[in-house]
């Protein structure tokens, strides 16, 4: 038993203060605006007091702290991705992520489990391959394995694959992990509050205020905003915000849709990837197998579920692990996925001088994290972008110089 | 699962169809800017609300369009490519 | 102490038919008819479970399937749920979750724990160091079933449905609803989760009603009933999937009806979790299905009429009731009938109290408010039924788009907006006389069938849900605490307390940091009282607090039953037995079985390939392209169409010509290739990759949807067979088998002619991909075997699989799209300039390699020679200067030259032959190779 | 078990097929005075000759391709053959080697149940519709009709290619259907 407990023990009331604090009302001016309460936007805010003494900053959530994605998406966290700029970016976000819990004193259930991307085809084991030599370049942990090191990691696994598209062998990444996705927003959320950020749930903007090519303040439902720095990092609802200064992006709105099934005994420790398949799972710390696969195919701004995507990944999750057709799947869920055409974020400054964005998460956002908060901070800071972001930039559209990162992404959870 | 009313095969679960994506016109490759161009491949107008798409039936291989609203996920009219003149701006 | 009553009308079991099963690793006997729970309760077995936190006993609570107190492992399987699986011969149970079994589960010490583990304590300890270990602990406590590694798919059916008005439950309202839906015309699907329909009939005093409703739908000729079926989760346009016992079937519906009533919610005290501690419901569902006493002495809580028609209805069956402790002050004259039982008023529980073995003895209650003076008692008892509130079963309303708001005069959230073609009826509605639900449910009955079949929907008034059946908040706080808010997940008051003190005080959050809801049974007996303990707290009206999202399932759905069959779709070419016979090793590519290479005796795979590259390179081989996309393109503007869509040009093509075809996507990227031959002024044959096939014949309508050419598009990809003889012996073997000249002059390097071989007709191109001299023959699906016999005739030809082909084009330096290329690469890079036309008018890509042209290739690819044997595979690094320069895109060990060649995508500044490069292999060491021209073999 | 209430499959012999498309296919159909349904998606008897019930069939789908099945000698299918090698204007050639089968009997309705996401119960037989659809991932072109004997029967064509999945996985249906009817 943890000594840390044992407080609670001898304590007549529950000795635990608020973790965040409910501002009464909005102040007619801060130093920066953060537009969106999830789990990038309270990272930014909490790095913007720790490393650069900024702490005039309101954090605005129109629904509830960590509500969007943060609260919807499936925990996976890999650095095992395809180009430089995405390696090296998240391989930063990953050595951040294991040290996390402490520096924000709170348990975020970060568990390293290994990572699995099964190969069924010799292009998937040419893209494994890929990768895999690109990471090694970059000093994070991929290797190609063969189908017996799959099934020695996971004995349960069907390497046939019920005989339609037998595992001929995998990327490995051992430090992929999983985390407690809502811990992240909370324990970001309680470090910022604690350094004097105000973070205002329930708070909608409604529109922003430019003059001269320069950001000047946020109208919202509860009063008017003077600020000389918005950070905008709301995933699926970007494309609205953006529209309020008139900025155009490439990003479509596509729902990810996920389903978890009722608590199990621990048996898999792996994070299992298919990309061939399109399916994905992992075993949570309450035992729940949680299950996702690729985006749904047509753009949508809404989180409804879908029972084919039920009956899909259900038909491809026993083609892999036949004995759980008895296993009862308890609740589906869906986020909002803002995808770019190359698979790779939008990050950092903007031609609306003050406005920063933090956006294209598709559905490798929460993996993000850390380091989204780490190079935002630095980017609304200084004003000129994290050296980790500028191959991220809006620009590249523009320029048609792609990032290419779709080949690692495609189903990349 | 939605069901989409094709103008040629009558109403079909989603299943049967795929999505070609917004209709949208193409600026004058030899007039536009190089800038024009690449907004044209990539600017999107994402924001929530009513979409004309191109929609295809699979099986019958038929291209249509569709008014979709993206907010409610309701498929408000489908009509044959050919009848686009009439179609709401 | 719960028992068998003598015979009860309508009871659903057949005492002629004894089970046995076991539990626990006891002997039991039940009844035909028997649920798992029931049997067990039968045999006054009252602790069936161990909860999930403090592995407190559980016994039945709801009885209806809306708890995790009777989850049990059954024959391997987890999480079976005891409520409503029926008992079968011969079965094995046991509790899930427990340690050492269920009397003794070593894990119960943890509630000596439990001060030390209050809400979310896990957030605040075993981060650091010691993480790994304990979260090995948590994972090992946590968790219900166990999993057990069979590894035979089990293969289900699933089955569409259609009807023009569903109904979800056969209670008396979904009764009546389908009834009065199907005398209108409606076809009418009726389903309910229980075993038989009825719901509450049998308790609801309208028993001579409702069996002529039972007899009117059981007889009715547009009404289908399913019974043991439940509606898991309502999707977009009335499709809503149904679990049946042995699978799942998914109905379309014109509309739906919601007859789902309500979920009996429990009193919120201290120890209200004992076993023996239960619902009003979960008795009277006891009772008169199973004919099953809920207890010798029964104790009866109530704050509504239902607990005195409770206790009306166990006396009558000879249970005696102890005691009827009202929670409302003033008696409201329900109390007639009941003889000697004199019912407490003002009644505060204190405490359940357990005797040995863990079920309920006794129940503390306050009746300081009746007798005026503090006084405290004990009331001996060994069941408690709690008949004190309901929440609507609205999870599927919901699911299906309704709003709904709390209504304070019933206590109860009734719905406000219903969407098209969703109708609620009876308990849901707030209407809880048996009458008023039958007629507000006929009325919906009307109204859906109206909607459903095309006429407009008319719904009267619905009559105002005023009599109050839920007391406004039965929740009792206890210095010791214990009191159970949350049964799944072991959440007590203080913990929800707990939540908003440190401020997870909206719905969502709490939800969230106390995982109220989150269990197996997705808080339909918690999150109504969650939230007026939240708005409590937070001293607002319980109107104000919206309740958390509901989303599908509403009983957990398992994985076979959504998967069903599991079909997997699978292309076999016509010359599928041809490559039997001929000992092909098989390999799916793009959904088709294709040969990989043809086995020979116990020659490794590698000799094989090697073998069949040589046999092509000295004489002639053959392989089955008939996978390859095949698209005519007819009409007065095919050549001016292919102009537009390829980045070459087409409208010049000579007829009996045919021209490498190159695709790109608008914004210059290669996306596919193949040939385009001519075959007549106005009709083009063009090939793409197999890959590419369906893609790339729907990327042809959709442009001509857009440009409105004179064009028609036949897709011939599945219709056509084709077979690609290659070699230098390929002319001598194939001409006298064709009736045209195959002579270079008459018919040279990509030419194309219709013919006949034999009498059949094929269509012949001059084609280079994997030799100098080759043919592709294409004929009609039906015709490929003999063609492909024929041609195999001479043992000249040797047949050649997907793998020796790999190594064929790659000696011939061809490129392979999406192989050679990737989602980034434009032709110029990928050495295909000379497939591009920037002259045209107008190409789809070609404004966009304008600017690519602007600002010059970033990538090349190249051929490359390795001098030395080495381990050089497909995706090594390119490395200069110690950053990535590229990467080999393909390799091969060339049988031909007897050397190691590849293609790679290199720096530009190191593309021109001669150049040298290095990459790295996988262990790191770095191998010199050589930039040389393509293509590396340029003879045979 | 009678053939009326359980499920059967037949693959037609001896039919010859072709397709036609192109904005002048239906006048080519109708010089040869050959019949031309009318509506898109539906089809119609070859001949005046041939019944409701019968094996020769001319499927319009969409606005302007066809598609004609005879049985034997098939003199309309060879004529038309004759025509479209003269190369007409406006009218083309349609490769039809597709993997024809018939399914019947009184429960072929809960066999397509089963693959199917198409309410044929509800289809208006006396329309003549022609249904193109999806069936376990494959597009198939459903025609149903009256048999001979009266039951109602699938006339289902697709792709070659797919043939042999899609006739096993119906086989298995079908004999699944039939012995759970037989008990």
């Amino acid at each position: 038993m943890p000594h840390r407990l044992l407080r609670f023990a001898f304590a007549r009331r529950h000795p635990e203060p608020r973790m965040f604090r409910e501002p009464a009302r909005l102040r007619d001016g801060y130093e920066v605006v953060i537009i969106g309460g999830g789990g990038h936007g309270l990272a930014a805010a909490y790095y913007l007091a720790r490393d650069h003494g900024i702490r005039d900053i309101a954090v605005l959530e129109k629904g509830y702290l960590g509500g969007g994605n943060t609260a919807r998406n499936t925990t996976i966290i890999r650095s095992n991705y395809l180009t430089p700029e995405g390696v090296q970016f998240y391989d930063a976000s990953m050595k951040l992520w294991q040290e996390l819990s402490t520096e924000l004193d709170f348990n975020l259930f970060f568990s390293t489990r290994g990572h699995l991307t099964l190969a069924h085809s010799d292009a998937d084991l040419r893209t494994a391959r890929w990768r895999a030599e690109v990471n090694k370049h970059f000093g994070v942990r991929s290797e190609v394995v063969d189908a017996a090191f799959v099934k020695k990691l996971v004995p349960q696994i069907d390497i046939a694959c019920g005989g339609h598209t037998p595992i001929v062998g995998a990327l490995y990444h051992a430090p992929g992990a999983i985390a407690r996705h809502d811990a992240v927003a909370w324990g970001y959320a309680r470090g910022a509050d604690r350094q004097g950020v105000e973070i205002h749930q329930g708070v909608e903007v409604l529109g922003l205020d430019v003059r001269d090519g320069a950001m000047a303040g946020v109208r919202t439902s509860r009063g008017d905003i003077k600020t000389k720095k918005v950070l905008c990092a709301v995933a699926g609802s970007t494309p609205r915000i953006l529209r309020m200064i008139g900025l155009a992006s490439p990003l479509a709105i596509h729902p990810l849709q996920a389903m978890v099934t009722e608590p199990l005994k621990p048996w898999l420790d792996p994070i299992i990837v298919s990309s061939s398949l399109h399916a994905y799972v992992s075993q949570s710390a309450r035992g729940e197998l949680v299950m996702g696969a690729s985006l749904d195919p047509y753009e949508l701004h809404s989180t409804r579920s879908t029972l084919e995507f039920a009956e899909g990944l259900a038909v491809h999750m026993l083609d892999l692990f036949p004995f759980l057709a008895d296993v009862k799947v308890n609740r589906q869920w869906a986020g909002m996925a803002d995808m770019t055409p190359d698979f790779a974020p939008i990050m950092g400054t903007t031609p609306c001088d003050g406005f920063f964005l933090d956006a294209g998460w598709g559905t490798y956002g929460f993996k993000a994290t850390p380091i989204c908060g780490k190079t935002m901070s630095h980017t609304v800071a200084t004003g000129s972008n994290h050296p980790l972001i500028t191959g991220f930039s809006l620009g590249r559209f523009a320029r048609l110089e792609l990032t290419g990162e779709k080949g690692a992404a495609a189903v990349g959870h | 699962m939605k069901l989409i009313t094709c103008p040629l095969n009558g109403p079909r679960p989603l299943l049967e169809f795929v999505c070609g994506g917004e209709l949208r016109d193409m600026p004058d490759p030899d007039l536009c800017s190089d800038g024009e161009w690449a907004a044209y491949l990539f600017k999107r107008d994402s924001t929530p609300g009513v979409k004309r798409e191109w929609w295809c039936h699979i099986p019958s291989g038929y291209w249509f369009i569709a008014e979709r609203d993206t907010a409610a996920d309701v498929f408000l009219k489908t009509y044959d490519a050919a009848d686009i003149r009439g179609a709401a701006p | 102490m719960m028992y068998r009553l003598p015979p009860v009308e309508g009871e659903w079991i057949d005492r002629t038919r004894e089970l046995r099963f076991e539990f626990e690793r006891r002997a039991f006997t039940g009844l035909a008819g028997d649920t798992i729970s029931s049997a067990l309760a039968a045999s006054g077995v009252m602790m069936l479970a161990r909860s999930f936190k403090y592995h407190r006993p559980r016994g039945i609570l709801s009885f209806a399937n809306h708890d995790a107190n009777n989850l049990f492992q059954v024959d391997g399987v987890p999480n079976v749920r005891g409520d409503v699986t029926p008992l079968a011969d011969g079965m094995r149970a046991a509790a899930v979750n427990t340690f050492g079994g269920l009397a003794r589960d070593r894990a119960r010490r943890l509630e000596w724990l439990a001060r030390f583990l209050p809400v979310g304590f896990y957030y605040k300890a075993f981060h650091g160091r010691g993480f790994a270990r304990w979260e090995r602990r948590i994972r090992y406590l946590s968790g219900l079933g166990r999993i057990q590694a069979r590894a035979d798919s089990q293969r289900t059916d699933k089955q569409y449905r259609f009807c023009d008005v569903l109904v979800i439950g056969a209670g008396p309202s979904g009764l009546a609803a389908a009834q009065s839906a199907a005398d209108a015309g409606a076809r009418v699907l009726l389903v309910d989760e229980n075993a038989r329909p009825g719901g509450s009939l049998p308790w609801s005093g309208a028993t001579g009603a409702g069996s002529q409703l039972l007899d009117r739908v059981n007889t009715h000729p547009n009404i289908e009933l399913l019974c043991a079926t439940y509606a898991a989760g309502y999707y977009a346009d009335h499709w809503v999937a149904l679990i049946e016992p042995a699978r799942m079937s998914k109905v379309r519906a014109g509309a739906v009806v919601f007859a789902t009533g309500l979920i009996e919610q429990p009193a919120v005290f201290r120890n209200n979790d004992l076993p023996g501690v239960l619902t009003g419901s979960a008795a009277l569902r006891l009772l008169h299905r199973y004919a099953i006493a809920p207890g010798k002495r029964v104790a009866i809580l109530t704050a509504n009429r239902e607990g005195y028609e409770l206790a009306r209805a166990l006396k009558e069956k000879g249970v005696e009731v102890v005691e009827l402790l009202d929670l409302r002050p003033e008696a409201a004259g329900d109390a007639a009938g009941l003889g000697t039982l004199r019912p407490h008023h003002g009644v505060v529980p204190v405490e359940a109290v357990a005797g040995r073995g863990g079920a309920v003895r006794a129940l503390r209650v306050d009746l300081t408010l009746e007798t005026g003076a503090a006084r405290a008692v004990t009331l001996d008892c060994d069941a408690v039924l709690m008949s004190v509130g309901f929440a609507p079963a609205s999870q599927l309303l919901l699911q299906a788009g309704a709003t709904m708001s709390f209504h304070v005069a019933s206590q109860q959230h009734l719905p406000d907006v219903l969407p098209p073609g969703v109708f609620a009826a009876g308990r849901l509605n707030g209407v809880h006389d048996v009458a008023a639900r039958i007629a507000d449910a006929h009325d919906a009955g009307d109204a859906a069938a109206a909607h459903a079949l095309g006429q407009v929907p008319s719904r009267s008034a619905r009559p105002p849900g005023t009599r109050s059946i839920s007391h406004a908040i039965p929740v009792f706080p206890h210095e010791k605490g214990r009191e159970f808010v949350d049964l799944d997940e072991d959440i007590q008051v203080k913990d929800l307390l707990a939540s908003v003190q440190e401020g997870y005080d909206s719905p969502e959050l709490m939800k969230r940091f106390s995982t109220l809801g989150m269990g197996p049974s997705q808080g339909k007996q918690s999150n109504l009282n969650g939230a007026r303990i939240l708005a409590q707290a937070r001293g607002k009206p319980l109107a104000d607090i919206t309740l958390t999202t509901q989303r599908p399932f509403y009983h957990p759905v398992p994985l076979k039953h959504l998967a069903g069959a599991g079909f997997h779709p699978e292309r076999r070419s016509g010359l599928h037995a041809a490559h039997v016979e001929l000992e092909a090793e098989w390999m799916t590519l793009g959904g088709w079985r294709r040969p990989e290479y043809y086995r020979r005796g116990e020659l490794p795979r590698a000799e094989c390939i090697a073998e069949e590259v040589r046999a092509v390179r000295s004489g002639a081989g053959l392989i089955d392209v008939s996978t390859l996309g095949k698209i005519d393109v007819f009409g007065p503007d095919a050549g001016a169409f292919l102009d537009r869509m390829y980045a070459g040009s087409f409208s010049d093509l000579r007829i009996g010509m045919s021209r490498y075809a190159l695709l790109l996507d608008e914004a210059g990227i290669v996306r596919d290739d193949g040939v385009a031959a001519r075959l007549a002024e106005d009709h083009f044959y063009v090939t793409t990759t197999t890959g590419g096939a369906a893609n790339v014949y729907r990327d042809l309508l959709l442009w001509n949807a857009r440009w409105r050419m004179n064009v028609s598009f036949v897709n011939a990809t599945g219709h056509r067979g084709a077979l690609n003889l290659a070699g230098p012996a390929s002319r001598e073997l194939l001409q006298p088998l064709v009736d045209i000249d195959l002579s270079a002059g008459t018919f040279p390097y990509l030419g194309a002619r219709e013919a006949r071989l034999g009498d059949i007709p094929v269509r012949i191109l001059r084609v280079g991909f994997v030799s100098s001299l080759g043919y592709e023959i294409h004929a009609r699906y039906q015709d490929a075997g003999w063609l492909w016999k024929r041609i195999m005739g001479s043992e000249k030809v040797r047949p050649f699989g997907v793998e020796a082909q790999r190594v064929l084009r790659l000696e011939k330096g061809h490129a392979i799209v999406a192989q050679d290329t990737d989602n980034l690469t434009n032709p110029f890079e990928a050495g295909l300039g000379f497939a591009v036309r920037m002259g045209k008018p107008f190409f789809i890509g070609q404004r966009s390699l304008r600017i690519h042209e602007k600002r010059g290739s970033r990538q090349q690819l190249v051929g490359f020679e390795l001098d030395s044997e080495s381990p050089v595979r497909e995706s090594h690094l390119l490395i200069q200067d110690g950053a990535i320069a590229g990467r080999v895109t393909s390799v091969a060990r060339s049988p031909t030259l007897g050397r190691t060649i590849g293609l790679a995508m290199t720096r530009p500044e190191s593309a021109a032959p001669g150049s040298s490069i290095a990459i790295r292999a996988s262990d790191g060491a770095m191998v010199p190779a050589r930039v040389v021209r393509t293509p590396f073999v340029e003879a045979a | 078990m009678s053939r009326r209430d359980a499920a059967w499959l037949a693959e037609p012999v001896a039919v010859k097929r072709v397709g036609l498309k192109g904005p002048r296919a239906g006048a080519a159909l109708a010089r040869l005075e050959l019949a031309v349904p009318q509506q898109p998606n539906t089809w119609s008897p070859l001949t005046d000759s041939d019944g409701a019930g019968s094996a020769n069939v001319v499927c319009r789908l969409g606005a302007s391709e066809f598609f004609v099945e005879e049985r034997g000698d098939a003199p309309g299918v060879v004529a038309l053959e004759a025509l479209l090698r003269s190369r007409p204007a406006g009218t083309y050639p349609v490769l039809r080697e597709d993997f024809a089968f018939v399914l019947g009997g009184g429960s072929a309705d809960e066999a397509l149940a089963q693959v199917c996401n198409v309410n044929f119960a509800a289809l208006p037989f006396e329309a003549r519709p022609v249904v193109m659809t999806l069936m376990i991932g494959v597009g198939v072109l459903v025609l149903p009709q009256v048999s001979d004997d009266d039951g109602r029967c699938f006339r289902i064509w697709c792709d070659p290619s797919y043939g042999a999945y899609l006739f096993g996985e119906l086989e298995e249906i079908v004999t699944r259907i039939s012995a759970g009817r037989a008990q």
